[in-house]
């Protein structure tokens, strides 16, 4: 039951704002933030509670949906979605507490954001493909109403730009998924059930149409170079606290899916096309990079960089999935890194969006070179954006680091060749950042910043929050990498 | 328990810029610091002491594949000592020497900020040496970039500061790219990332892992053609780049190379890169030193030179002789810089031209002439004792390696005298001179100076018999026995390069400097050659940056297109703004949506005309199904 | 008198009856032309029954009842004309231009 | 396909009936007045009718001259009630897209020809003996009581239908007064009135002549 | 005579009877009445439905009629979107002379469409066509003082005119060629060796017939008109209900014939061209009702999909039912919305809706979304039906097309949802006063839900029917 309350709350919340219009703005923001921080203790609870030498799915729960169909409300995780739903409920529980414009519809605002963390705790907590689908396509609904009603610039332009594209990769998923399905008899949904039969093994052509759908359909969403387009624009047109969702948690949906999916369900065929996936990353990471070093706007460049980053996570389950002979250790590694790397994303860009909430509630403005100077008037805002730019590009004792190390190190183990090619990814990310961090903070500051506002409590105590998550992770991440590993031990070896 | 020898310093860094800004903004606060960073270095030695000698060790397990261990061996002992010894110095003298960059228009502030970040890099640095796998020293070696990264960018308000840091922190970084695939080798090659595992790495694994690590180390050391990064650290403060030179940063790349020496030289192609490596940045760094008018530049471009000849010196086979230079020249580059420090706060300016402060500072000029000549290799100062070792050293390996080691000393002594006689020589200033109206140097500073100095002073004591055998027996290191035909020429060559400096400096007060000796000056221009390579990245990522927003963009923006027009449609906001963009994907759609509709005439007899042909088009498919 | 004679006069009358459904404006006109193919359709059926049907009574009251469409549209179709006519002057397909794209 | 016993004179019959068949047919499209042109059609029906007792069919073939009689008259009624050019006294030729439907007409006589000439088809003439009125009210009344019923009821539903749509007056004033959708807002105009309709009335029209 | 297999029909008929009657003696003001008249009826006869469900598949009234799964789940399916329209229709009648009339055309309309979804004969489908073509016009053309209505409905009724001829073309060639019109009968006398030429032009005069009524290509072009032009619940009920009726009668027609006859690949072409046409037309639209007109064509080509398939995947007939209900039930949820809003039209008028009019916006929203299949609402199952049994029969490209589309509509879909949630409006929002609209709207709009979170009941309904040919 905790897993069906973990999202199930924030969707009662979701309904409780929706249906009753006697709101105020005090008392939907309060009931908001205290719903979307339950679902983050029962997690975090559910975390406490599993057992790394248990079976791979725990927590689970299942109640027939449409039998008839094989399919079910079916619940349960593993370390991996585990790891990736609490820190998704955080980053949730972060941005729905950030302050924002909520252009007089406070209530709805809170509304959507609460239906979207049902949603998308949803997606990782599912353990039936077509309850993954309809949670996934939620998600897409959510997030269209919430960057285009709440966004700015060409809002809605962005949204329709995000929802279009992004439901195509989530129908070619679909059409996957029937494939998956009508490849097991009896038919059924149930992820256990396809991740131990290996359904198409060895079924040539059709496992490689299903397969390709399957990562397509991902790789959107992922976004993985070259169908990253509707990231950019999503992501300025959204308010800070959106962005911060659609980096933090909606990007971890395409590496998820294909950890969970793909890498699980397919591994033979995975194992034929890692090589493919994991230059396709490696062009992700380097491509990424580069255009994020491109960009003048503050935001686009966050953007930029989480196709860097979701690039490492996608070579880090590519080379997972690569069955080569005595690179059981090394897969470990980089599926363990690729993990990691997705939580630690989640709360670093999710603190990076928000910072940019901050700067757009403050200025109405991202242009790098306006501005300069800002950390003698807002020292905490230099200081967590420093902090979060460092755990960004990879600095030791930050998450970053631990989960680059882990996919570089395991990428050596199986095509050195990309690793070393690769880890440039991590010269370029550092030099963007720098010169982000130089041209915003530091440098003399243009008279037009002069009333520029310090952070105020409420950003800083969630800054606080979500910055403690990542140094956590960078210093101590024995918690967080004995919960993966166990997951991913299973998932690499016991095939 | 051996955790808290880093980490000791890392918190203490924390305590003092959390509570450093309660602090009184006078020189009272100034004492609280010095107290404070004294204390803290003081423990840390004790600890390092304790240490030592009761085999402290410690591991923090991450999970089953990645275990953080710290262990002591002799060069980390060595570098786990001398770092809070040097840095002690340094930090009080930053104490007093520098002020908070945020204090503004009123009374200069305490840098508690600047403190602090020292303590954290000391703190950092003791991890790096005392790591004993890959993912700490990793860790630590980042954690040391990022320090410097943010000491160099001390004075925030210039923004050439913060391009110079970033300048930095990307060359040593791009280094530090070859540390990652060492470790991924050697994890590859072992399943671990202990050191204590390494023997077992082989084959094409080793090659990659050695070059890694060489990579690494030569990046973070200065050695060429990385070495220009330490002139754009120059923009940090001076007791910024005293640490950095004398005892952090740079030394970590000689203490890798030191640790790890027996792994490395498990390929053959190691020693004559290592040599080859050493020898030109030696000879270069001399070269540049000779002719830099720059105080702290000619001082760093010695450091990259010192760091070249320990690179030869661990190159030919003795790590331990390169182990006793890097403690030795610790002392007196550290020296060295504080005294420059001091004088350009003389004469704000760091061009040696305008200094000669002989008359108006002896005591600093005193302390100043024993780094100096201990730099330049005269008998019997300490650096000069591990530099005629280094000789030795080259001398196995061939005789005319020794000679040409001899002469890249030559040139040390050149750069030390020439250093020497322009900054403290006897010239235009006098006690009588308007320069005595400008602030001075607190007691603080100059004692710093002189401890340093006469550390190097205590370390001549290497020259004392049995002392160096007795070192070695304690380090369990080897050093090569002197022969006395390279101890005569390098004398000789010394005493040359001493000559030739006085000369040179006699000269250097009329001469114009010249282009050529500039760019020279200024590692030959390759700080050109690399902000040439810098543009063309950035160059190449604006290009990028345009090419994704119009071409790989381009299929996707029908919905732009689209939208753009529902945007006029809706809210009148955003017209034109994708007016000018073309889109194959969305015409073509948006194309057919306006044939679709055009063909919807209205009129009957064209959808009359449509059924007849949809009808035949039925029967043709029919058709042709039939006849296959 | 054969079933091909038959099936290609039925073919002549069907050929004129799309003819005229395609080419004329006017309602009336037009639905001439459809009434025209059910001529030859009918004259199909019936057809059909004598030579091919051995004269199973489905294929006269096939006939019935392809007389009864032809009967039932031209009645609702002159009802239609007349509504149109009333409400819009409409007599000509052209006349039919509010509802397109 | 021989095999049905009928004589020469059947044959020339045929023939000729066959000719005016597709001659009156044809004429239709090509007269002046809507008026000939329904007797036109009457008599290319009644041809098709004569056949069809030829055929032996003599049920089908009277039911067609009555209802195809009451129906040309009907026809020519109306035309001279509501339409233009009552008495083909003004030379109309009303066409569009001419060559398009001679092609498609053309094309429909090619590909039901060749069906006629290359297609083989049962051989099974009527059986001697068979009295076609009587077999034809057994399947009314017996297995085909069904379809039947349904047609009269799609009788039925004709006339409810052609009565609402064309009757003048109703029970409670004119008809058609009220019998449009509720307005955008109480008591204004509907939604979605098409912009041709109030300018381009009659762009194509030649004549108004009636109300 | 087996009355008791056509009770449903008999009830409709009396029902329709019964209106007229009612219609001639009742004060106009009273006319609403009718309505409760046509549902009584209505509810009558798909009680009587329920009744028969569960007998062995059978054809009665010597093979005229079918007695199957299909038969009856359609005609429930019918049945219920009848009630919905009738429920619509009252107040948006009530000015009209002959309010009365327009129910027990509607009651006819239903019948005719059961006709199609129940002949197993073709003249019983040449009837049926007609019936509800005869029963459509006027329904469509029931504004006699509007010129849109009348222009819709004569457009209607010319095409019908000539498809329906065209059927019967079909029909008699089909005749000569098996010497019957019996279902059973054809599709014996069609196994063994018959004529291709002959055959190929029936099937093909057949099938484009029955296009006509799906609002497939090519005899697509008067459902725009029709959903333009015509009272909005006529519009509501021509652009869902006789494609229920004729999708089936299409694949009971195909059914019969020999696998060579390559009606896979017909029924696939008129499926991509229905379905692309159909979206890329409503791209641009900026009239509502107009818009849904062109999506309820591409509609038709997502349902052709479970045609091409029948035989191949054993579940293409449940799929085909299932997804026409789903998809019955979000258009007429539209309409219902539409209606309530007085049958506004503009894209314009929509704008900031949601907050004048949050049910009707939120309803009118999720049927849009059920449109395009976003789970968990029943449009979704209908889809995921759909692609499932494409998929299994091995139309894989198919299944593509429909999904490129499903993008292509989402466009535009979403150009109708984007102004009534993030525009803004200052004039108040009229909707019909009464409860009937409003009714109507809110029980489709609950059905989408439920129909989605119960999609089970509807899977398991649909899940065994199959033809009892």
């Amino acid at each position: 039951m905790i897993l069906t309350a973990a999202l199930g709350l924030p969707m009662l919340g979701a309904l409780a704002l929706a249906v009753s219009s006697r709101w105020t703005e005090t008392a939907a923001r309060r009931c908001a933030i205290v719903v979307s921080v339950l679902p983050v203790l029962l997690l975090a609870w559910a975390w406490r509670q599993f057992d790394p030498q248990g079976v791979l799915f725990q927590f689970v729960e299942e109640v027939p949906w449409v039998p008839s169909l094989g399919m079910g409300y079916r619940l349960g995780v593993d370390g991996i979605a585990l790891a990736v739903a609490t820190m998704s409920a955080l980053v949730f529980s972060a941005s729905i507490a950030y302050p924002v414009d909520t252009k007089h519809q406070p209530r709805q605002y809170y509304a959507w954001m609460l239906f979207l963390q049902s949603v998308s705790l949803g997606v990782f907590l599912a353990l039936d493909l077509l309850l993954f689908y309809v949670f996934f396509d939620l998600s897409l609904v959510g997030m269209f109403f919430l960057i285009g009603r709440w966004g700015h610039g060409q809002a809605q332009l962005a949204a329709f730009k995000f929802f279009l594209y992004t439901f195509f990769g989530s129908l070619l998923l679909l059409l996957a998924i029937i494939g998956l399905y009508l490849s097991v008899e009896p038919r059924t949904f149930d992820m256990r059930v396809l991740i131990e039969q290996q359904p198409l093994a060895g079924a040539g052509m059709t496992a490689g149409l299903v397969f390709l759908a399957l990562m397509l359909g991902f790789a959107i969403k992922t976004p993985v170079v070259p169908v990253h387009t509707w990231l950019p624009q999503a992501h300025v047109d959204a308010p800070g606290p959106v962005s911060a969702i659609l980096a933090g948690v909606l990007l971890k949906m395409g590496t998820y899916g294909i950890i969970r999916i793909p890498f699980a369900m397919m591994a033979e065929t995975f194992s034929r096309y890692a090589l493919i996936i994991a230059l396709f990353a490696v062009a992700s990471i380097l491509y990424g990079a580069f255009v994020a070093l491109g960009q003048s706007n503050l935001k686009r460049r966050i953007a930029y960089t989480s196709v860097n980053h979701m690039g490492y996570t996608v070579l880090g389950i590519a080379v997972a999935g690569a069955l080569i002979q005595d690179t059981e250790y090394a897969r470990e590694l980089a599926l363990v890194g690729a993990t990691v790397e997705m939580v630690a994303h989640g709360l670093i860009t999710g603190a990076l969006f928000l910072i940019c909430g901050s700067f757009w509630q403050r200025t109405e403005e991202y242009d790098l070179d306006s501005y300069g100077g800002l950390l003698r008037q807002a020292p905490w805002l230099t200081a967590f954006a420093v902090l979060a730019s460092f755990a960004s590009l990879g600095l030791p004792g930050l998450a970053g680091f631990v989960a680059e190390f882990h996919i570089f190190a395991g990428t050596f183990g199986v095509y050195p060749w990309l690793a070393v090619i690769g880890v440039l990814g991590i010269l370029v990310t550092a030099a963007l950042f720098l010169q982000m961090l130089q041209k915003v903070f530091f440098g003399a500051m243009p008279e037009r910043w002069a009333q520029f506002e310090d952070l105020r409590p409420i950003e800083w105590g969630v800054l606080v929050v979500l910055s403690a998550g990542f140094v956590l992770i960078g210093v101590a991440p024995a918690f967080l990498l004995t919960l993966v590993e166990a997951s991913a031990a299973l998932l690499v070896g016991g095939r | 328990m051996l955790w808290s020898v880093p980490i000791l310093p890392l918190l203490a860094a924390l305590v003092i810029h959390g509570v450093g800004k309660r602090w009184p903004g006078d020189d009272r606060g100034r004492a609280v610091l010095t107290l404070a960073v004294v204390a803290i270095t003081v423990a840390t030695l004790l600890l390092v002491s304790v240490a030592v000698t009761v085999d402290w060790s410690g591991t923090y397990r991450w999970s089953s594949r990645v275990v953080l261990s710290l262990g002591m061996t002799s060069a980390s002992a060595v570098f786990a000592i001398v770092v809070p010894l040097i840095a002690a110095p340094i930090i009080v003298y930053s104490a007093y020497h520098e002020a908070s960059p945020v204090s503004g228009g009123g009374a200069a502030r305490p840098p508690v900020g600047l403190v602090a970040l020292l303590t954290a890099f000391v703190g950092a640095m003791e991890l790096l040496v005392l790591a004993e796998d890959f993912v700490t020293l990793l860790i630590a070696w980042e954690l040391v970039g990022a320090c410097s990264w943010a000491l160099i960018a001390h004075e925030w308000q210039k923004a050439g500061n913060l391009r110079d840091a970033t300048w930095a922190f990307l060359v040593t970084r791009f280094g530090d790219l070859g540390l990652y695939i060492a470790a991924a080798a050697a994890f590859a090659g072992t399943g671990s990332f202990a050191f204590a595992d390494l023997a077992q790495l082989d084959g094409w694994r080793l090659d990659v892992f050695v070059a890694g690590a060489v990579l690494a180390a030569a990046a973070k050391s200065a050695q060429v053609p990385f070495s220009p990064w330490l002139f754009a650290a120059m923009s940090g403060p001076t007791p910024v780049s005293a640490l950095l030179h004398a005892a952090t940063m740079v030394a970590a790349g000689i203490y890798l190379v030191v640790r790890l020496h027996a792994e490395l030289s498990a390929v053959a192609w190691f020693a004559p890169v290592a040599i080859t490596l050493g020898l030109t940045t030696a000879l270069a760094g001399g070269l540049v030193a000779c002719l830099q008018g720059h105080a702290k530049k000619l001082l760093a471009a010695s450091t990259s030179a010192q760091y070249g000849l320990m690179w030869l010196a661990a190159g030919a086979g003795f790590p331990g002789v390169a182990l006793v230079h890097f403690v030795t020249h610790a002392f007196t580059k550290a020296a060295l810089f504080l005294a420059a420090g001091i004088a350009e706060r003389h004469v704000d300016s760091y061009s040696l031209t305008a200094m000669r402060l002989g008359r108006l500072l002896p005591g600093v000029a005193a302390a100043s002439m024993v780094a100096s000549l201990a730099l330049a290799g005269v008998v019997p100062l300490s650096a000069a004792w591990s530099k005629e070792k280094i000789v030795t050293a080259a001398g196995h390996q061939a005789p005319w390696l020794a000679v040409i080691v001899a002469v890249a000393a030559g040139l040390s002594a050149l750069y030390a005298t020439r250093f020497q006689l322009l900054a403290f020589g006897r010239g235009r200033h006098d006690r009588m001179s308007e320069a005595v109206s400008r602030p001075g140097h607190s007691w603080a500073e100059a004692v710093a100076l002189y401890l340093l100095a006469a550390g190097t002073l205590a370390l001549s004591l290497l020259w004392w018999p049995g002392v160096g055998n007795g070192l070695a027996d304690l380090l369990s290191v080897h050093f090569p026995g002197t022969r006395p035909w390279e101890l005569i020429l390098s004398l000789l060559l010394v005493a040359l390069g001493i000559g030739l400096g006085a000369w040179a400096v006699r000269r250097e007060v009329s001469s114009q400097q010249s282009e050529t000796r500039t760019a020279m000056a200024d590692w030959f221009g390759l700080p050109t050659l690399s902000a040439r390579g810098v543009n063309a990245v950035m160059m190449f990522s604006h290009g990028l940056a345009r090419f994704d927003d119009r071409a790989v963009d381009a299929g996707i923006r029908g919905s732009a297109r689209f939208g753009a027009w529902l945007a006029r449609l809706g809210e009148r906001r955003g017209e034109g703004a994708f007016d000018g963009a073309t889109n194959q994907l969305a015409k073509g759609i948006d194309w057919a949506g306006q044939v679709a509709r055009r063909a919807h005439t209205g009129q009957m007899h064209h959808y009359y005309t449509g059924i007849a042909a949809g009808l035949a088009a039925i029967l043709i498919i029919l058709s042709i199904g039939a006849l296959l | 008198m054969t079933l091909t004679t038959l099936l290609l006069l039925a073919a002549a009358l069907i050929g004129i009856g799309i003819y005229g459904a395609l080419s004329q404006q006017s309602f009336v006109m037009l639905m001439m032309g459809l009434e025209l193919i059910l001529n030859g359709v009918m004259l199909a059926a019936v057809a059909f029954w004598a030579f091919s049907g051995a004269g199973v009574p489905e294929g006269q009251l096939l006939t019935i009842i392809v007389m009864a469409v032809m009967a039932i549209e031209m009645a609702m179709g002159f009802a239609l004309v007349v509504a149109a006519f009333r409400g819009k002057q409409a007599d000509m397909t052209e006349s039919l231009t509010g509802l397109k794209h | 396909m021989e095999s049905m016993n009928h004589g020469l004179g059947v044959d020339i019959a045929f023939l000729l009936l066959a000719t005016l068949a597709v001659v009156t047919g044809w004429r239709v499209f090509r007269t002046d007045s809507m008026v000939r042109a329904s007797f036109f059609l009457l008599v290319s029906f009644i041809a098709v009718g004569v056949i069809m007792i030829l055929l032996a069919a003599e049920y089908l073939g009277v039911a067609m001259f009555f209802m195809m009689a009451v129906e040309m008259t009907v026809m020519a009624l109306f035309m001279v009630m509501f339409m233009m050019n009552p008495a083909g006294l003004n030379p109309m030729n009303m066409v569009h897209q001419e060559r398009i439907a001679i092609g498609a007409g053309v094309a429909g006589f090619l590909i039901l020809g060749a069906m006629a000439l290359l297609a083989t088809f049962p051989d099974q003439p009527v059986p001697a003996g068979l009295e076609p009125v009587r077999s034809l009210g057994n399947e009314m009344l017996g297995e085909s009581m069904l379809i039947f019923e349904s047609a009269g009821l799609v009788l039925l539903t004709t006339m409810i239908g052609v009565v609402v749509l064309s009757s003048h007056r109703g029970r409670y004033g004119a008809a058609a007064e009220g019998s449009m959708p509720p307005g955008l807002e109480p008591g204004g105009d509907p939604a979605g009135k098409p912009e041709e309709d109030e300018a381009g009335e009659g762009g194509h029209h030649h004549h108004h002549h009636h109300h | 005579m087996p009355i008791g297999d056509v009770l449903p029909e008999i009830s409709l008929t009396l029902g329709a009877v019964a209106i007229v009657l009612f219609a001639s003696f009742v004060r106009q003001r009273q006319h609403h009445w009718a309505a409760v008249l046509a549902l009584l009826a209505i509810g009558l006869g798909a009680g009587l439905t329920v009744a028969q469900w569960g007998g062995t598949p059978r054809l009665t009234f010597s093979g005229v009629w079918a007695l199957d799964g299909v038969a009856l789940a359609s005609k429930l399916v019918v049945l219920i979107a009848g009630a919905l329209v009738v429920a619509m229709s009252p107040e948006w009648m009530r000015t009209d002379r002959r309010h009365g009339e327009y129910y027990a055309l509607v009651l006819f309309a239903l019948l005719g469409v059961i006709m199609m979804a129940s002949a197993s004969d073709t003249m019983e489908l040449v009837l049926g066509v007609l019936l509800s073509s005869v029963a459509s016009y006027p329904l469509a053309a029931y504004h006699r003082g509007w010129a849109p209505a009348l222009e819709a409905g004569m457009k209607y009724f010319l095409i019908g005119a000539l498809t329906n001829t065209l059927l019967t073309i079909g029909v008699v060639v089909l005749f000569g060629l098996t010497g019957s019109t019996g279902y059973p009968d054809i599709a014996q006398a069609l196994a063994t060796d018959s004529d291709r030429l002959a055959l190929t032009i029936a099937t093909a005069c057949v099938v484009l017939g029955l296009t006509f009524k799906l609002a497939a290509f090519p005899a697509h072009a008067w459902m725009p008109d029709v959903a333009q032009g015509s009272p909005v619940p006529a519009a509501a009920f021509l652009t869902v209900i006789p494609k229920i009726g004729a999708a089936v009668a299409l694949a009971r027609f195909v059914s019969l014939l020999p696998p060579d006859v390559a009606w896979r690949a017909i029924v696939a072409s008129i499926s991509v061209a229905t379905m692309t046409l159909g979206n890329v037309a409503a791209l641009r639209q900026t009239d509502v009702r107009r818009l849904l007109g062109w999506s309820s064509v591409s509609q038709s080509g997502y349902a052709l999909m479970a045609i091409v398939v029948l035989g191949v995947s054993d579940q293409a007939l449940p799929a085909l039912v299932f997804f026409l209900a789903s998809y019955a039930t979000a258009n007429l949820a539209a309409f219902a919305v539409v209606t309530h809003l007085r049958g506004r039209t503009a894209l314009d008028d929509y704008r900031g809706l949601a907050r004048h009019a949050p049910i009707a916006a939120t309803i009118l929203i999720v049927s849009l979304l059920s449109l395009v299949g976003i789970p968990p609402l029943v449009g979704f199952f209908g889809k995921l039906m759909l692609f499932r049994v494409t998929l299994e029969g091995g139309y894989a490209w198919l299944a593509l097309v429909a999904v490129i589309n499903t993008v292509v509509s989402l466009f535009y879909y979403l150009r109708i949802v984007a102004p009534m949630m993030f525009g803004s409006r200052q004039s108040a929002v009229h909707v019909l006063s009464g409860q009937w609209a409003r009714s109507a709207m809110a029980v489709a709009g609950v059905l989408l839900i439920v129909g989605g979170l119960g999609a089970e009941a509807l899977s398991l309904f649909t899940g065994s029917i199959r033809f009892a040919l």
